[in-house]
């Protein structure tokens, strides 16, 4: 209860972009099974969602720190890449460890570059933001390369009791997160570092190590979006794949309520943050609103949504999380 | 001696533009020419960096794929104060700069757009037939050129009506999604044609035809614009019905022209037009997609 | 002239998402008077402070300056009515130069252009009321907080029209600044400026106030002229217990000083480093008080921080029961049960956004590693063991420590070097900014601790304290170890020879 | 001191950089590339002082670039279409950006809402705004262009200093001098140190805020006028992605994302770095798409590291003056949230 009620703004935001698409389309709450799979605008939210779900999972321990990770985009290409060149001459485990390996290993780097070298979180990951896409099309070449492995196309096409694959990923991961961070110490000492790391240093937290883990779990986590990416389209667009999503996930994080400045955080609320944009996104789509008013909507739905979560206009919330 | 011929190259957005600018090399490894290529990443700004730098090198030709049709006044007055001839791969400029470069090999985009709408007209007939449009990237003249050519093709014909359009980024997955949408938005069985403004995004539109339990191809028309191999595997598998080329090799006959200027003084027309060309499950798709498939798409 | 009102509270209330800060608190200054506003940590002396200037929006209240009511919604606006303000947390900017902190929103400027060189010397001359003569180009972040929070008060006082607010300005102020301090303060009411002044020192009320008034719980108390305030009656007013435990309180905390008894705990060989501090000598023993004296910047915090490898020591050695230790960092202390309360709370103690449960078990928690996590039950335990033996108000665990008052932030974070059970505990100003009761309290722990046979080195600028509980004294002055005295031979007097010794005029202590 | 530390290094950076790729191309030696690289940073620049101005304060914004797309496509339309003479047009855009800003500012105080998303959402709505204006390019014919377009001033040895570049050298004096020399600048240096501290030391933050986001935005239409000017069109697909370059060359020129710390003359060496690096790559030519991203993002490591490294060695045996070396490069308490 207590969970839901911190979470409140966000419900009503999700609620309320919710009954906004349902008035533009209005068989947007229809769902029904087909071919063994939940069908339906609802679910397209967040089967569409998935891939800025899994990555705001990782972004929202990195901005927790007080970090920001703009590299998300570039590594999904990555990890797209090397799954879908891969997939078709080895088994799927193979694959997945290899993409999820090269994602995990962007991780380390970017930490690297944030906790020993000390370069601004920003920058150190436009690094890996511009070079990643080099390397992704250095993989591919340029093209889109296509397979035919239906293990790894059931990661993006599939249905688990009907639930569409990348949801279920979405799921697991956001209890492996939230198992691995709230189960351990994890996250008290990830929003101690972000919340004052001279003090959690001399505390006694290994806020090097904690900072580095940060960003190997960002890293992982968008190498699994990158594998639902290209296992959605049957294929890996390196130049393509990912465009720009960093800014969502990161928006995904802030509409979750976090801090940029680093501190408290909570991962289901990312995960809905990022529920919250792609419920936005689909709502224009199913519109049929010109494509040039795409943006100004995006932006007058994002104003209302932070100002619902504004401080200053938080009488609505306090009633609601009064007891 | 040999030309060293600068390349003012987009970016890689597409397998389209690979396959470009591997057709480039290709051709003029052919031709003993050294190619410089820059690639702008997308940006105006990047590309005006590039004739600036190629000048600057003193390079006996430059060819610009431009990103945009305006905005080159300037700088191709720089390069033609240094007497370095332009020519305009692809995509044409605004006409205010005719003088500045030497001739533009390119496709005509409208044209690209009618020909694709003409297709649907006449496969349709008299048929009542609403068409869902994937429409490139917001604002590139591209995009906007093959709606204006395909508008006007359908435009006499009462009995087609474009009941949807958005924009899926000339990508495959924003296709996809778009398409997901539309087959929500309308109603899949009530969706006759699909016009996509490249083939990237009708794979994607099929997939999620495919997804919906719909038959693209068969209870849903399809056609887009590019002829990339992959569509052309759809084609054959009857999951897709018509394309139109938008030929990669663009350098060659702009090579030729430089050639010809440069050695003899032949000045080449302005406009070297390369064909629409339009591909049916008709044209032997599999045959098709094995000469294209190594070509860098 | 000295008993015309300037300043008049009536009924000011302000609550905190229910809790009751200040409950109708009314509040009279008069022109020229220093009028001490006291209470214990928690009392609400700052709400009331930043109430009254409209930092914090009041709920209801009314202020006349002058006999004009005002209604300041912000610090701004309350500096331009007159009152200039510092406030308890150091209200200035570390990135800033001293200079640019001193003249903020009001430089000296010609055709739009600030006048550097004329800000400068402006600067210099100001801090020189207050014998500062540092650099005042260099950024302010370079300086201890006591620089610091002189310059904050320098600018205060460069500021103040009419009323001029104090809020615990002496907490990290030595013997001497606070001498310094107090004749500046004893000018300005001369000019017939109103100046109120909280803290928590006794003798330093008895020194400089003309008038008390005194807060508990949000309420006021009294208000009463100092010179017939008796001191145990205050004292006693502060805490609302009855007089007798207080003063056995207040007793037990002043205890003469016992012989330690224990074997070396930690000895320091030679522990220096380059441009940082000289090598020292020093040893602590098991059950052991050493007390570090000496002026601002004699070197004791660099020394806490190089034993507790906050900065890496690059000569000398450190054994620890007799076998040579590798401190390499905050977590090889750790490891060895070292624990470590920095002088500046703000930045290096306390996380603000985590609640006084998180900030008490983080060092315990950082010991035993991330995969170890200390159980909801075993965290609140530990948490409430300690609100309740160090009292920290509010007693709610789950208040986010930076809603704290600051004395009590100061007991939370003790409690987070208790709750990892040290061998060898490190405190940096301990008791800056706690209240009498709670002073006696953490005097009390010491002697406590040290029965238990933990090992405590203690740096403070409070030299009776030190006096008082430490078994042995190391004094220090520019940034080396010049003298130890131990048992008997520990004494005010010898102190103050030691640190005085060869040095510029003795600083002379506030009569008690 | 070691405040200009990091400058110093980018300074000293930046010239081996471009000695290295004299020796590697001599072109690099004439006058031609110099002015280029002025005259090709031009729009940049301008778009990074404003930046500056906001990373200094603890702020950022990622509405710039979409600004910039704006304002060539508006001016391309009020000149062309709507008849409005350019110097007006400029005018009118000029002030709508401001506004624009200030809105964004406004709302970042006032409803205390983070500045990355409420620029972001700006971000949104200018590139919005600038396809429902035209979603094509739109050229500008009108003579105050041609003219403009042929100014420049002949450099000996072939090279040329344009008046865009022109325009930014000014600006960055402008900037320097209201960001170095003015209650303004010191202002937006004390809101990076802290707001709430700000605010208590009696400066008015909101309008401050407000005015350095109308400066950011004011600047990044001036930017687009410079576009417009130089490319003699407008469209609104124009400079996306600029702010991210604006923050990297902010940042390279030791400008702390954090706030507080930084200066106009690192944010001109940022940029000047970034152009060499874009210039050395197309003088090389041989490297296909993905190698130059690869290169790009190499060579911005190396920059930053070797910065990094020599900022960090000369302070470590600079280090006579005392620093409390900390977790972080910054003192900055952590605030209470009032
Ligand atoms: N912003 C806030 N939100 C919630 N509670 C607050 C806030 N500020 C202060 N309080 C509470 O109000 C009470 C009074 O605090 P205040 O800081 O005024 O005490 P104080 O008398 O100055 O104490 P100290 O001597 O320790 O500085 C405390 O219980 C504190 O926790
Ligand atoms: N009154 C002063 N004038 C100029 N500089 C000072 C003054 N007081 C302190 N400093 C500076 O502070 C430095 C050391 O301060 P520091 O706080 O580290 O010492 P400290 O012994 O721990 O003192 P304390 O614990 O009382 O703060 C000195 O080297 C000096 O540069
Ligand atoms: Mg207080
Ligand atoms: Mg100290």
């Amino acid at each position: 209860m207590r969970v839901l009620r911190s979470g409140a703004p966000q419900l009503l935001a999700f609620a309320a972009v919710l009954l906004a698409d349902r008035l533009a389309s209005p068989q947007f709450l229809a769902v029904h099974l087909q071919d063994g799979r939940l069908f339906g605008s609802l679910v397209d939210v967040f089967n569409r969602g998935a891939p800025v779900a899994l990555l705001s999972l990782g972004m929202v321990l990195v901005v927790a720190t007080g970090g920001i990770d703009l590299s998300v985009g570039a590594v999904m290409a990555i990890a797209g890449a090397v799954a879908a060149s891969l997939a078709d001459s080895y088994p799927l485990p193979v694959v997945l460890a290899a993409a999820l390996g090269t994602g995990l290993a962007c991780g380390l780097w970017n930490g690297f570059l944030v906790a020993s070298l000390r370069i601004q979180p920003i920058v150190a990951t436009l690094i890996l933001m511009v070079a990643g896409r080099g390397i992704a099309q250095l993989i591919t070449e340029g093209r889109i390369v296509t397979f035919a492995s239906p293990d790894l196309a059931f990661l993006g096409g599939g249905a688990l009791l009907g639930v569409p694959m990348p949801v279920v990923l979405v799921l697991v991961m956001l209890l492996l997160t939230l198992a691995l961070v709230r189960g351990s110490a994890l996250g008290l000492m990830i929003e101690a570092t972000g919340g004052n790391a001279r003090a959690s240093a001399l505390a006694g937290i290994d806020t090097r190590s904690v900072t580095v883990a940060v960003y190997a779990w960002s890293g992982l986590c968008a190498a699994l979006a990158g594998v639902v990416a290209a296992a959605d389209i049957l294929g890996a667009d390196a130049n393509n794949a990912g465009l720009w999503l960093e800014l969502d996930a990161i928006l995904a994080v802030v509409v979750a309520g976090s801090s940029l400045l680093g501190g408290r955080f909570s991962l289901w609320l990312a995960v809905l943050g990022a529920f919250i944009i792609q419920a936005m996104n689909t709502g224009i789509l199913l519109s049929g609103l010109p494509p040039e008013l795409n943006l100004v909507v995006k932006a007058a739905v994002v104003l209302a949504v932070l100002l619902l979560q504004s401080p200053r206009l938080s009488g609505l919330t306090l009633l609601l999380r009064k007891p | 001696a040999s030309l060293t011929v600068g390349f003012s190259q987009i970016g890689s957005e597409s397998g389209w533009r690979a396959a470009e600018t591997t057709v480039t090399k290709d051709e003029a490894k052919k031709r003993g020419i050294t190619v410089k290529i820059a690639d702008a990443q997308q940006k105006q700004e990047n590309q005006i960096k590039a004739i600036r730098s190629f000048v600057a090198q003193g390079v006996d030709g430059i060819l610009l794929a431009p990103v945009v049709a305006t905005g080159w006044d300037s700088v191709l007055k720089e390069a033609r104060d240094a007497k370095i001839p332009v020519i305009l791969l692809d995509r044409d400029i605004d006409p205010a700069g005719k003088d500045l470069y030497l001739t533009a090999v390119t496709s005509d985009s409208v044209e690209e757009g009618r020909v694709a709408g003409t297709w649907l007209t006449k496969t349709v007939g008299d048929k009542p037939c609403n068409v869902v449009e994937l429409q490139g990237t917001v604002g590139a003249s591209v995009a906007t050129n093959r709606k204006k050519g395909f508008d006007a093709a359908i435009a006499p014909h009462a009995n087609i009506k474009l009941v949807r359009s958005q924009t899926g980024d000339f990508t495959r997955a924003k296709g996809k999604e778009v398409m997901e949408s539309f087959i929500k938005a309308e109603g899949g069985r009530a969706i006759c044609a699909v016009y996509a403004h490249n083939d990237d995004m009708m794979v994607g539109a099929i997939q999620a035809m495919k997804e919906a339990g719909l038959k693209p191809g068969k209870e849903i028309l399809t056609v887009s614009i590019d002829a990339v191999p992959d569509i052309f595997k759809a084609m054959a598998a009857g999951e897709a019905n018509a394309t139109v080329e938008l030929t990669p090799d663009m350098a060659g006959p702009a090579f030729d022209a430089l050639k010809a200027y440069k050695e003899k003084g032949t000045v080449p027309p302005k406009w070297i037009q390369t064909e629409s060309k339009l591909y049916t499950a008709a044209d032997d798709p599999m045959k098709v997609y094995n000469s294209k498939k190594n070509l860098g798409y | 002239m000295s008993d015309s009102v300037l300043l008049t509270v009536r009924g000011l209330s302000k609550s905190f998402a229910g809790h009751q800060a200040l409950a109708g608190v009314d509040f009279t200054l008069r022109r020229g008077e220093i009028h001490a506003l006291l209470g214990e940590n928690g009392a609400g002396k700052s709400t009331f402070i930043k109430t009254l200037t409209g930092v914090v929006r009041r709920d209801a209240g009314e202020v006349w300056l002058d006999g004009e009511p005002i209604a300041p919604r912000s610090a701004e606006a309350a500096a331009r009515a007159g009152i200039a303000t510092v406030y308890q947390e150091v209200g200035l900017l570390p990135n800033l130069t001293v200079a640019q902190n001193l003249f903020l929103g009001r430089e000296p400027t010609r055709f739009g252009l600030v006048r550097n060189r004329e800000m400068r010397r402006r600067a210099v001359a100001l801090l020189a009321d207050f014998g500062l003569s540092i650099d005042v180009g260099a950024p302010l972040g370079r300086y201890p907080v006591a620089v610091q929070h002189l310059v904050a008060i320098a600018r205060a006082v460069d500021l103040s029209a009419r009323a001029l607010i104090l809020d615990e300005p002496t907490a990290s102020l030595d013997t001497h600044e606070v001498t310094v301090l107090f004749g500046v303060m004893r000018r300005l009411a001369e000019r017939g400026i109103g100046i109120v002044f909280v803290t928590h020192f006794l003798e330093q009320v008895y020194a400089i106030t003309d008038r008390i008034t005194v807060l508990r719980n949000g309420r006021l108390v009294t208000e009463r002229e100092t010179a017939h305030f008796p001191r145990i009656e205050l004292v006693h007013t502060m805490l609302g217990h009855d007089l007798a435990e207080t003063e056995a309180r207040v007793e037990q905390a002043d205890r003469p000083a016992r012989a330690g008894s224990g074997t070396p705990v930690l000895q320091a060989e030679g522990l220096g480093k380059a441009g940082y501090l000289q090598p020292i000598d020093l040893t602590v023993g098991s059950g052991e008080v050493v007390g570090l004296a000496g002026l601002l910047g004699s070197g004791r915090t660099e020394t806490a921080r190089l034993l507790f490898g906050a900065e890496r020591a690059d000569r000398g050695r450190i054994r620890l029961d007799g076998k040579p230790v590798q401190i390499g960092g905050p977590r090889d202390a750790l490891r060895h049960r070292f624990g470590y309360c920095p002088e500046e709370r703000k930045t290096e103690g306390i996380v603000a956004d985590l609640t006084v449960r998180e900030n008490i078990v983080l060092a315990l928690q950082a010991r035993r590693g991330p995969f170890r996590p200390l159980g909801r039950a075993a965290q609140d335990k530990i948490a409430r063991d300690f609100i309740t033996m160090l009292d920290i108000r509010p007693p709610d665990p789950e208040r986010p420590i930076g809603l704290l008052s600051g004395g009590n932030q100061q007991k939370a974070l003790l409690a987070r070097w208790l709750a990892t059970e040290p061998r060898l505990l490190i405190l940096d100003e301990p008791t800056r900014g706690i209240d009498v009761g709670a002073h006696a309290e953490i005097i009390r722990l010491i002697r406590r601790l040290c029965d238990e046979g933990l090992a405590l080195l203690v740096i403070s600028s409070e030299l009776e304290e030190i006096v008082t509980y430490s078994d042995r004294v190391i004094v220090m002055r520019d940034r080396a170890q010049v003298a130890e005295l131990a048992g008997s031979a520990v004494d005010l007097t010898a102190i103050l020879r030691a640190i005085a010794a060869e040095a510029a005029p003795a600083p002379v202590p506030e009569p008690a | 001191m070691s405040r200009n530390l990091p400058v110093l290094v980018a300074a000293l950076l930046f010239a081996a950089g471009y000695c290295l790729c004299a020796t590697q191309f001599p072109a690099f030696l004439t006058t031609r590339v110099v002015g280029n690289l002025l005259t090709d940073s031009a729009f940049l620049g301008i778009v990074a002082v404003g930046t500056t101005f906001v990373i200094i304060s603890g702020g950022i914004d990622l509405s710039v670039g979409s600004v910039v797309g704006f304002t060539t496509v508006f001016l391309a339309l009020a000149i062309e279409r709507w008849g409005i003479p350019p110097l007006a047009a400029f005018a009118i855009v000029l002030g709508a950006a401001a506004l624009f800003g200030a809105a964004m500012g406004a709302l970042i105080h006032v409803f205390e809402m983070p500045p990355f998303i409420v620029t972001l959402a700006g971000m949104f709505l200018a590139r919005g705004a600038g396809f429902l204006l035209s979603t094509e390019s739109v050229p500008i014919n009108a003579p105050l262009y041609s003219a403009v377009a042929d100014l420049s001033l002949s450099l000996p040895g072939g090279g040329r200093l344009t008046l865009t570049a022109g325009v930014m050298l000014a600006v960055f004096l402008v900037g320097g001098v209201l960001l170095h020399a003015t209650r303004f600048g010191a202002t937006v240096y004390a809101l990076g140190g802290s707001r709430h501290t700000t605010a208590l030391m009696g400066v008015r933050v909101g309008r401050n805020t407000i005015a350095i986001y109308a400066l950011s935005s004011l600047l990044a239409a001036l930017a687009g006028i410079v576009f417009s000017l130089d490319t003699a069109s407008g469209t609104p697909l124009s400079a996306v992605g600029v702010e991210l370059d604006a923050i990297a060359a902010v940042v390279i020129g030791g400008t702390l994302l954090t706030g507080g710390q930084g200066g106009i003359l690192g944010t001109f060496l940022g940029v000047m770095i970034g152009g060499l690096i874009q210039t050395a790559i197309t003088f090389d030519g041989t490297l296909s798409s993905w190698w130059t991203k690869i290169a790009t993002g190499l060579l911005l490591f190396a920059f930053i590291a070797l910065q990094q490294g020599s900022v960090a060695l000369a302070g470590r045996s600079g280090r006579a003056a005392r620093p409390r070396a900390g977790q972080q490069p910054v003192v900055r308490p952590a605030e209470a949230r009032p």
